[in-house]
């Protein structure tokens, strides 16, 4: 029963939900649309009662799991706790209820949530000109480079084509390179896993628009020669360009302006704990130097004596989304932000804690290739003759979550690990023991994992030959 | 300490030990710009006290009135148990469903999606949702773009959302206007060099276009066509996929999503199967176990950014699952009965409203366009109209700017609410 | 790690929970109370981190089955789906904050809300007088025969000394009739499962105070010679009251007051569907004949003009709970009966068909001891030879909840199903090839189980023999 | 057809059809009293109707207003995490765990509730809840009856809740009242016949009392004795299990438990061991299953009604299980030193306000007796302080009725708001 699909469980003529009744006249949909306008055959959709949907995705449910069920420590994802609080918040009909396109004088209140997140996005990071508006953080990136292509069109600077990107970046970030039409050309790494800075230098010239970079980058490392970088760039006119996904790891410790970086994306869903949703939505609000601000998606959020109201910056890209962007997890950002204050800085330091416990404990059994201070997720590899995807199942029968896996690319068979601050010393003590028992297992019981999930390996060629992606 | 960290001194120095380090500011030691200064943020409050600024903020809101706005977000019904769902921990706190044997509730949920959407817009293959309505029209636009192997240059009107193409223009997406002066577009002189047609319907006005007008003329230039569609409409509309079109996409907020001052939503997108491989977004696809079961898992990985970086199809990351899934449980709750229900209450009602303002002087802009819950009505000073309507505790409809007010009429909005608007519209046009 | 204690999960000095700063000057307990009647020592609780406890009691959960998960007809507690509109109701800060002794011009709205209530149940019954004070249906039952005492004892009439009650009835009828001083004379069924009126004739006397009867009784048999049975009663000056547990079977198609019914209490979770909660909290409200109104519990809300407020029967027996009932469940209550108005009879029709269903594609297989027409639940025997219990845990691997098993104590073997209006046609048939399946599976496997679920059976008698019932 | 039901028309024919009836009335032809005319209730509602209504009387209420009420309900700050549990469909819509195998999770939280009580009061076994406070206490009279083969007759003092005692009353118990004239109770007169002697500490009027006397008393006339504690006192005030009490009750609502106009609340119950077998209600205990692994399961059921039927030690069937789980997240989430925190803010600034009414010639009733945060000021007239606190956005105290208000002072009130109803209260006294 629980395998099976939504629509198989109704049968014609049931309803999971009453309306209210009409109280004008009924309208025939044939008096007022041209008759070839109008559906000609009902779509197939689930015809289910209330008690079947609830139990439905309630059991469906079951076979997630989540943070709130186990320990999530995906690198770079940045699976932490999510206080109920902002679920609270969010829930505010005051503000759940508000339609984005209401005149500014009915919508003080949000629009002064908006206005203070941007200013503590701005004191985060040092880089005064935020917008809340890109509605990931893909889409941060890709605003932020928009930007950058903007500034450079308005400087009638046309010679710049290419975009920098570490071999250990995300993938979305050579992903927008191209999509906004840079050639994305890659940097390697040095031998902690930082950008070789020899090779940037040699990279760098009047063509290059930008290097994006993250940082701690996804080996963990923090970006030690960070002022070199940003030096290195702007001598050539170009800009530098912050991954957030990892500032989960700078909290109150380094701002992103003094490291010299021009622009950034954070992902506040990471950062600032709004639930991560299976995959979304996030909000990937950016932050920039005074130069670039002009630039800024369409609207901000200005404040003129007691009032808050939207502007368009000068020079502005345009939007990149419908409306503002997205409310939920702006209003939680700043609910988080609100309750942590200047002790946000506690939260960096002990995610860095963690994974740096987790280095010290994995060392020795598991491979650390930066075997150095990581920051926020330290990056490992199998002992020798070992798969990460197999250990990786392997820990999911012992109901974690594994890491990671395969990224960054630069690290053969990694696994990214990155525990958050929320995890306790006996959580991170039981999984350590896990992995350890893991790195001990034979091969051939580490394949048949995991045995005991919801379901055991899946084909997943299958999936994409022979493509069947609905009912 | 923060407040969700659970380590007590104890931990941290044993921890600090483990490590072989003394204090926690050694962590850091590597870090060559280190902050010296704490950050200047207001001080940490309680859960309670943060809490009760959010409600003292709330209250700033001029919110929970009768609302005639729409242009995009539609304040509907959002039943009960859309909240119940999406609250259970395993949606909320999870993330992208990377590894599939302990994410199949997430992904059958996607699949449930994908395939709803599927079945209301009649084409083959639906993503797992993007971010919002206007960036599933650029990503179409973008698509056509890939698939014509030609520049991204799309020919529409007016009657497209405005926002919409705002975002197109973002992107770097051209832009071609067609003729809408009747309020209905006219496909009839599309430029042969695009390599998309776009069409809204029910459109920015309201009014329902000729969806096969504009395939055949898209099809003419070896251009594809688009529509964007609101999902609600398509309960009774004919679906984009029996007019010819080869891609549909549109805004899923009106599927059981609050306003929620515009975001979180979900744009979804649909596509003929051959044109699958230039659909960005993740995919659910069904396959089997090792032990020969039905299971579900994200699909054609090919196409994305995490696996094909600068020649992926798009850069997008993530899909909208959460929203996804309050559109999924929104879909089943009401089926198709429900929706088509849903769109007869809100036509039935714009329609009454409609003649009422014309009883009362105020006409239909487009009287000869066929529209279902959303029409522009002439009107001398919407602003201040819409000031009247605040005063009265109800939300008027979106200024044109024009001198037309754009007005929405969802299944929520009664009679007398409805009659309290031409009064309240009715004083200010005779003042 | 699931089965561990919270407490296990923490350490000394981790907080779940931060507070106000005081805004005021410390006050030390020392100073305020006398030494001898401060805390010598912490007690020993938990110390843990929000995450910790969302993560614990998320897990616990999922070692549960509901409603929300799977079938499950346990007999006399009308497990139906519970629309989640009424926790959308419950949860509203209007109600949900509301002290219950703010004066009354302060709680118009929660007055009216009871007001409604009382009426509601008032039509539904046909008995004028409700109260909504008794905060479980043994409490109505309790407040019921508190009620009937009292009128006796106004009256004068110190002879009456016994209740009678049904084989049938559930076990807080006697236990009630016990506390409230009352000898409990046990009376037999006849063939059809009702109440043996001959016994009854000859067991009525002028001692007698009450028949407590269930109508429908817990053999899911309509009481068909209820009007008989009232009048024995009521010629011997003695009340019928009617345990309201069954109320689901009787809505618009029967009222306790055209049956001659005195007295009755509603069990509002069960029939007006507010979730049972793992157990409660209920409410137990009760309707009566104007005869005994005087006597209700203090206070009942009156309407007077627009005002409502709050008045002390005549000769109420006073309170039976600290304040003016289980408000939770007496909203939900209302909440569901508006949503259903006088359609509250097709909940009743749909019931009753899906347990005569079951009896008829049970019946061959299972015995059912009293194969008439059932009303909302149906009592069935296993095959010779098979416990009702191993069908029971049998039905557990299957994913069901079993029914209630050994009641009514009538009946050998007894498994009470009681399927509810919310199930599907689909849900019932699986249920029923279960059934059979069990029924032709053998002893030995079937005491085995179940495997599938959390724990296997339970040493209950150990848990008695060696009481452990805390940390 | 219901809201709530999935039958068809088909379904319902079908059905009818294995049973062998022709139509839905047949399944009623056993009914002599069939009901022949619909039932006289408003039109049914759909959901979304029905919210509105209880928007539109929710409003009719002051309610989210600072709070100086108690008297036996506290206005608490309730953590946002409790409602995210409660609303957790495995423990919102189970019932009693008569299966255990499918029900650890709830037996689990019962036994962990359990312990946290036993902790809290310093008594070896507690039960899993009964209804509410007034209902412990009441039990917990029967409970010394019984243990002491008397009638029950308890002696206490007008400072035990006079809800509770009206309860006892109710019930048959008959009380006899110590004197109490300065705020604390004289326990050196109680009669040699009661069953028990009830101290309730913090008492109706706030005030500490002191629980070893009473216990004391109490042993001296074969008697038991019966604390009744608010469970957040218990943070800081010794735990009756070391002052010689038998069995100590109350009210749970301060443990996280939502005001709710009353209820629902839970009452816990705790005694010494050797009692357990009078104590009423469910009691969770841990064993093993047939594997040998640790598991919990409801025991001592020979106690209990479904099985002892007239002979049962009370009629209670089952627990108050949601909002026990709401006690015991709450305990968990705030621990030894955040309930502590919660007795400190409430006390210090109870203390302040009360410094601060006498300075405005509004003097305690009680000076000499030890309170914590709750305490009775003389007042003219009450009714009229109330009402101009309630002018002022506040809702006001107790009105004792006898010149006295008793008022609440918890850890959600802010020294402005304090202030306030200093500032609205001397006002009314002054005119």
């Amino acid at each position: 029963i629980l395998g099976s699909l939504i629509r198989d469980k109704g049968r014609e003529g049931r309803r999971g939900f009453t309306l209210p009744r009409n109280d004008v006249d009924d309208v025939e949909f044939s008096a007022i649309v041209p008759k070839e306008r109008l559906r000609s055959e009902k779509p197939g959709l689930p015809e289910v009662d209330e008690p079947t949907v609830v139990r439905h995705y309630t059991n469906l449910s079951r076979k997630n799991q989540a943070i709130d069920t186990t320990f999530y420590p995906l690198g770079s994802c940045t699976m932490k706790h999510n206080p109920r609080a902002n679920e609270v918040a969010a829930a505010n009909p005051g503000f759940a209820g508000l339609h984005p396109l209401q005149p500014e004088a009915q919508v003080q209140g949000a629009l002064q949530v908006m206005h203070e997140l941007q200013g503590f996005l701005a004191e985060i990071s040092g880089l005064p000109a935020v917008s809340l508006q890109p509605l990931a953080g893909a889409q941060g990136e890709l605003t932020s480079i928009l930007m950058v292509r903007k500034f450079f069109e308005e400087a009638g600077d046309a010679g710049r084509t290419t975009v920098l990107v570490p071999s250990t970046a995300h993938g979305t970030n050579p992903a927008t390179a191209s999509m906004v039409g840079y050639g994305a050309k890659e940097i390697g790494v040095d031998e902690h896993g930082g950008v070789d800075v020899e090779e940037l230098r040699e990279a760098v010239d009047e063509t290059t628009a930008a290097l994006m970079i993250t940082n701690p980058n996804t080996c963990g490392v923090y970006e030690r020669n960070i002022r070199e970088i940003s030096e290195i760039l702007h001598e050539a006119g170009a800009f530098l360009y912050m991954d957030g996904a990892n500032m989960n790891a700078n909290l109150g410790r380094m701002r992103p302006a003094e490291a010299g970086v021009d622009i950034m994306h954070y992902n506040l869903h990471k950062t600032f704990s709004t639930p991560h949703g299976g995959g979304g939505p996030g909000c990937g609000a950016i932050a920039a130097t005074d130069v670039l601000a002009p630039f800024r998606p369409d609207p901000v959020v200005e404040r003129e004596g007691e009032e808050f109201r939207f502007a368009r910056p000068q020079k502005s890209i345009g939007r990149v989304a419908g409306f503002h962007g997205n409310f939920g997890p702006i209003l939680r950002a700043w609910n988080y932000i609100k309750m942590h204050g200047p002790e946000l800085r506690d939260v960096t330091d002990m995610a860095v804690l963690n994974a740096n416990y987790v280095r010290a404990k994995l060392g020795g059994t598991y491979r650390i290739p930066y075997n150095e201070l990581c920051k926020h997720e330290v990056v490992v590899q199998p002992p020798e003759g070992k798969k990460a995807l197999d250990i990786a199942k392997g820990l999911i029968d012992f109901g974690y979550h594994p890491p990671t896996i395969y990224f960054p690319l630069v690290v053969k068979e990694a696994m990214l690990i990155e525990p958050t601050e929320t995890e306790s010393k006996e959580t991170l003590d039981d999984f350590i023991g896990a992995m350890l028992e893991l790195a001990e297992t034979s091969n051939e019981e580490l394949q048949a994992a995991p045995t005991g999930a919801p379901t055991r390996r899946l084909d997943e060629t299958r999936a994409a030959r022979k493509l069947k992606a609905r009912w | 300490m923060a407040r969700f960290t659970p380590h007590t001194e104890d931990d941290v120095r044993e921890m600090l030990g483990a490590i072989g380090l003394d204090s926690v500011d050694d962590l850091f030691s590597d870090v060559p710009t280190k902050l010296e200064k704490d950050l200047d943020l207001p001080p940490a409050l309680s859960e309670y006290e943060a809490l009760r600024d959010v409600e003292t903020l709330a209250r700033k809101n001029s919110s929970e009135m009768p609302m005639f706005l729409g242009a995009g977000a539609y304040d509907r019904i959002v039943p009960s148990a859309i909240g119940a769902m999406l609250s259970r921990g395993e949606y909320l706190t999870a993330y992208t469903p990377y590894q599939p044997e302990i994410s199949q509730g997430g992904l059958q949920v996607i699949f449930e999606f994908q395939s709803m959407i599927s079945e209301l817009t009649g084409l083959e293959v639906a993503n797992a949702s993007v971010y919002d309505g206007a960036n599933a029209v650029v990503e179409a636009a973008l698509m056509t773009a890939r698939l014509t192997k030609r520049d991204p240059k799309v020919a529409t009107s007016k009657a497209l959302n405005p926002r919409y193409r705002e975002v197109m223009e973002t992107y770097g997406v051209e832009v071609v206007d067609l003729n809408c002066d009747n309020g209905t577009t006219d496909f009839s002189d599309v430029p042969d060099d695009v390599s998309g047609v776009f069409v809204q319907s029910p459109s920015f006005f309201g009014t329902v276009e000729d969806i096969g007008a504009a395939a055949e003329a898209a099809h003419a230039v070896g251009a594809l066509c688009v529509a964007v569609c609101d999902p609600v409409s398509l309960a009774v509309l004919e679906a984009p996929g029996n007019l010819g079109v080869d891609v549909a996409v549109g805004e899923a907020q009106p599927l059981g999503m609050n306003l929620s001052f515009g975001g979180p939503y979900a744009g979804y997108m649909a596509t003929r199967e051959k044109y699958v491989r230039q659909l960005p977004g993740r995919i659910a696809g069904e396959t089997v176990d090792a032990d020969g079961k039905l299971a579900y898992v994200l699909t054609l990985r090919g196409r994305e950014q995490d696996i094909r970086r600068a020649r992926a199809n798009s850069n997008i990351c993530t899909n909208q699952a959460l929203t996804a899934l309050a559109a999924t449980v929104y879909t089943a709750l009401l089926g198709p009965e429900g929706l088509r229900e849903v769109a007869h209450l809100s036509a039935s009602k714009a329609h009454y409203l409609a003649v009422r303002l014309a009883e009362a002087g105020l006409p239909l802009r487009y009287p000869d366009a066929p529209f279902l819950w959303e029409f522009v009505v002439e009107m001398e000073d919407v602003a201040k109209a819409n000031e009247a309507l605040l005063e009265a505790g109800i939300v008027g409809g979106y200024d044109l700017g024009d001198g037309g007010m754009l007005v929405a009429v969802t299944e929520k909005r009664t009679r007398s609410e409805m009659d309290a608007f031409v009064e309240a519209v009715r004083e200010v046009t005779n003042a």
